[in-house]
């Protein structure tokens, strides 16, 4: 277990959720890319802070990091469940004109 | 003691009650209760499969439905007396014990796996096909259009392939997409409820009954749940077979009350006065009179939790489920017949577990007879 | 008294003291089923015996279309958590996993729970069980967060997620007699992850058995077992963390643990034959507006002594 | 060595299921993939002796997917059978994307010369953090708990704009609305 092997875990989980979070329709399943992309992101944190800096301030960086997928699933959900009832789907095709 | 003996200790029997055979019924559970054995919760709980009763032919079917259920090694009888209750508990004990037999039991079944649901699977829904004991009902219809996701044209939408042309609901053949040959469940259609929650959840038809655990004797419920929301009820009763039962009802007299009492506890989950309940009624059956009756009165009435949890269920002018419960226990209940309509109405916009307790608050006499199908929710 | 760290060997018998125990609350269970049927007391104390060799005799179940491999873990899923929570409880002068942090692993393991009974519920692919599993999940939001409240108090008072620690700090005073709200929230939370008495309803009679009605066999055996298991879990948890864990006179301190254990695994056996089962949905209001405030109250105070005494 | 092997196993574990979370053919399978992927990270946290954080992530992400699979459930409309699913757009740039990722970050990680350790960590490593978030960083903390609390109250703003007691009182049948 060195900071090579951890960070080439971390970056296939990144890239395993990337490639969820880009091509999924389902909000949720972009939600779960998101998770997926992000739990590789704890992963490097946790490899820095091991392997570089094993300070406490590192480890602040990681609560904040587990705090912001929280907020993201919290948020993820409000929404979906706001999409679905409003219009009865849950596609992120269908909300594009959200954009408009 | 060896292992067979130390097992037919916890017999667990699933008890079916044929309507107008309930001093029947009241005698086998007092008979499986002095013999250290207990009431089955499912058809998967159960060693024992016991018909009270002559069922008529829908109910035989849905018995054999549920015979096909139990795990095994398993037996079943069928009484027709409260007097003919321990011999043929002594004979299905026997057929348990009887290793060979159990061996060529299990080798004649065959080893597809059993429908689920299977607590309340009916193996005839009325059609007579009877094959496939979930409800087909899919509201393919376009414009209704929250079959999720089965109607939307995407490009590379490749959702298995459902092909709204062979979807057949008389012969379901297994090459469909779907495994086991059950129906992705479909969204609500224009006869339910709409979704009190606005979600718009999937929709599955659930019958509840005839053979379920505290529940009316042939009582067949056909639910259909979003979620866990009855949202539309249809009730019916299936018929015993010809010929009335020797014994008489149990229903409108103290027993009877008591009966009540100890079902409605049971769903409740209060075990233990459920329990007690029971031997009060077996000993006013028996023709005595049981002086721990007052005192368990007064515990159930006292009981806070219970009064939340059954407070505004099942309202009717007279009151709700816990005034009803206060009366059984007073002695005071006026006789009055609930309809089958009025139980598939008040059910309708309840949870599951609410609307059993309704149910069992109502005390319906299904041997009665009322055997007009009457639909809620529509 | 310090804590030391058992070798990997002994975590079998760990296992299985936790299995007898769990056995022992089973028999108990059983004698007092017995005594309200109006049979003798003594007939219903085999009765885990006996539903062991009746379970293990029968034939497994499958049912169309079921999510074999979800199914299977979330059967299996129980009796592990159970397993993984005791692990960190100190036994006397041992214990199997000395974590830093074992208070806080008590929780996650108990939100391992969670996942389990859901899938249990899920994988037959039934109605019934479906439900259950559902309305675990919604009585568990409602239980869960004063749970983690409650389990705060003993820490912040000990000043450590350290489990030994913990009982350390109790060689004066037991927890119990001035955090009561957290205790009996946590108790509340015991009953509510085995699926036991009052929070019994994800397998309540209101849908035929919910997360155990198609379990036959094997399954049906390692769901029990796996309820029995998690409530004896948390009765030896809350041992620990309130009831002074192997602090007390004359007794070796793992008697003393095991004595503890023991009592307040009874009073949550007989508690069941007392009271109904409440309604899921029902227990968030209370959940949410009494016994939240209450114990963030509880470990107000706490928290307020620590500083004081400081 | 005992550590290399949890190490690697642990690995394999995680991605291995964060790729059957876009590969399985159920909601529940799907979502609980997931979390076999979360709780594999978790381990490896401890690993490097992050308990505390390691716990947390198993604790927040078992809890966090059990609600999700709900979600997932109730908005996919899936029974539990297993449905071959296969709901994506754009599949092939969306891998082309992954995959140029992961090569860049490995590339990355390979080639960089990272610096060596800096300091050593401290002997408790649960009371240095609790330390350091209520004393240096305390900032984060009051930054992050409002945002928390935000988060909370929004959620339920966007997500209940009335319940089914609110719109329809205690009778729910009042709500058999024409559709």
């Amino acid at each position: 277990m060195t900071l090579q092997t951890m960070l080439l875990v971390a970056a296939a989980l990144f890239s395993v959720g990337l490639y969820g979070a880009i091509s999924q329709q389902v909000v949720v399943m972009v939600m779960m890319g998101l998770e997926l992309m992000l739990n590789g992101v704890i992963l490097a944190a946790a490899a820095f802070w091991w392997f570089l800096s094993p300070t406490p301030d590192g480890q602040v960086l990681l609560l904040v990091v587990i705090t912001a997928m929280t907020v993201e699933m919290a948020m993820g959900f409000a929404v979906a469940t706001l999409l679905h009832r409003s219009r009865q789907s849950d596609m992120t095709d269908m909300a594009t004109d959200l954009s408009r | 003691m060896d292992l067979r003996s130390l097992a037919a200790r916890r017999t667990a029997v699933l008890a079916v009650e044929v309507p107008g055979w309930g001093r029947t019924r009241c005698a086998l559970e007092q008979h499986v209760r002095t013999r250290g054995w207990r009431l089955a919760d499912s058809p998967a709980d159960a060693d024992l499969l016991v018909v009270c009763g002559r069922p008529g032919a829908r109910l035989t079917a849905a018995v054999e439905h549920v015979w096909g259920q139990l795990p095994g090694p398993r037996a079943r009888a069928e009484v027709t007396t409260a007097e003919a209750v321990p011999a043929a508990l002594d004979r299905a004990t026997a057929e348990l014990a009887d290793g060979a037999a159990q061996r060529r039991d299990a080798d004649g079944r065959p080893a597809e796996p059993d429908p689920g649901t299977t607590a309340t699977a009916t193996g005839d829904d009325g059609d007579g096909d009877g094959d496939m004991d979930m409800d087909m009902d899919m509201d393919m219809d376009d414009d209704s259009g929250d079959m999720d996701h089965g109607d939307m044209d995407h490009g590379d939408m490749d959702h298995g392939d459902m092909d709204h042309g062979d979807m057949d609901h008389g012969d379901m053949d297994m090459d469909m997409p779907m495994p086991g040959g059950i129906g992705l469940a479909g969204g609500g259609g224009d006869d339910q409820l709409a979704d009190p929650d606005s979600l718009d959840l999937d929709v599955l038809h659930v019958p509840l009954g005839p053979v379920l655990p505290h529940w009316p004797a042939g009582l067949l419920l056909h639910t259909t749940l979003q979620g866990d929301l009855v949202v539309a009820a249809r009730a019916e009763v299936l018929l015993p077979a010809d010929g009335s039962p020797t014994d008489p009802p149990v229903h409108g007299t103290a027993a009877g009350r008591w009966d009540a009492v100890a079902t409605l506890l049971a769903l409740a989950g209060w075990d233990d006065a459920a329990v007690r309940a029971a031997r009060v009624r077996d000993e006013l059956l028996a023709g005595g009179q049981p002086p721990e009756a007052d005192r368990l009165a007064r515990r159930i009435t006292r009981s806070r939790l219970l009064r939340w949890s059954l407070r505004g269920l099942g309202r009717l002018p007279e009151g709700d489920a816990h005034d009803r419960l206060r009366h059984w226990l007073a002695g005071t209940e006026q006789r009055r017949s609930t309809e089958l309509s009025a139980v598939a109405d008040l059910v309708t916009g309840l949870d599951l577990a609410s609307a059993r307790l309704v149910v069992a608050s109502l005390d319906l006499d299904t041997a009665d007879r009322v055997t007009v199908p009457v639909e809620a929710g529509s | 008294m310090t804590v030391t760290e058992v070798s990997a060997g002994w975590v079998p018998l760990a296992a299985a003291l936790l299995l007898a125990v769990a056995a022992a609350a089973a028999s108990l269970e059983g004698a007092l089923a017995a005594r309200s049927a109006g049979q003798p007391l003594g007939s219903g104390l085999l009765t885990p015996v006996a539903e062991t060799a009746r379970l293990f005799g029968q034939r497994r179940r499958t049912t169309v279309a079921a999510d074999l491999p979800l199914q299977r873990i979330g059967i299996a899923g129980l009796l592990t958590a159970a397993l993984l929570m005791v692990a960190v409880v100190p036994f006397g002068r041992w214990t199997v996993a000395d974590l830093t942090v074992g208070v806080v692993w008590f929780n996650a393991m108990d939100v391992l729970v969670w996942a389990a009974v859901w899938l249990a519920g899920w994988g037959p692919n039934s109605a019934h069980a479906l439900v259950g599993g559902y309305r675990f999940l919604a009585q568990a939001l409602s239980y869960e967060l004063p749970l983690m409240f409650a389990l705060t108090a003993p820490a912040v008072a000990a000043g450590s997620l350290r489990l030994g620690d913990v009982v350390a700090a109790q060689s004066g005073l037991w927890f119990v007699v001035w955090m009561p709200v957290a205790f009996a929230v946590f108790c509340a939370a015991v009953a509510g992850f085995s699926v036991w008495g009052p929070l019994g309803a994800p397998a309540g009679a209101t849908t035929a058995g919910g997360v155990l009605v198609e379990a036959a066999g094997v399954d049906r055996w390692l769901l029990s077992a796996g309820r029995y298991a998690l409530l004896t879990a948390g009765a030896a948890f809350g041992a620990t963390a309130f009831l002074g864990g192997g602090h007390g006179p004359l007794l070796p301190a793992w008697l003393w643990l095991l004595v503890k254990t023991a009592a307040l695994l009874a009073v949550l056996v007989a508690l069941r034959r007392r009271l109904p089962v409440i309604r899921p949905e029902q227990l968030a209001a209370p959940a949410w507006l009494v016994a939240l405030p209450l114990v963030l109250l509880q470990v107000l105070v706490v928290s307020v002594v620590v500083v004081v005494q400081a | 060595m005992l550590t290399g092997i949890v190490f690697w196993v642990l690995a394999v574990v995680a991605v291995a299921a964060g790729v059957a979370v876009f590969r399985a053919d159920s909601m529940a399978r799907a979502t609980y993939a997931l979390a076999a992927s979360f709780i594999a990270v978790g381990l490896v946290l401890l690993l490097v002796d992050l308990e505390f954080l390691g716990v947390i992530t198993v604790l927040m992400m078992t809890m966090e997917m059990a609600v999700m699979g709900i979600y997932m459930i109730m908005f996919m409309g899936m029974n539990p059978a297993l449905m071959p699913m296969d709901m994506v757009h754009g599949k092939r740039p969306a891998l082309a994307v992954a995959i140029g990722t992961f090569v860049v970050l490995a590339a990355g990680a390979l080639l960089v010369p990272w610096p060596t350790r800096r300091g050593a960590p401290a002997a408790d490593l649960v009371t240095s953090l609790g330390e350091a978030i209520m004393e240096s960083k305390m900032l984060v903390m009051m930054t992050v708990s409002p945002v928390l609390f935000a988060t909370i109250v929004a959620a339920l703003v966007l997500a209940l704009p009335r319940g089914r007691y609110d719109r329809l009182g205690d009778d729910l049948r009042a709500g058999k609305a024409p559709r």
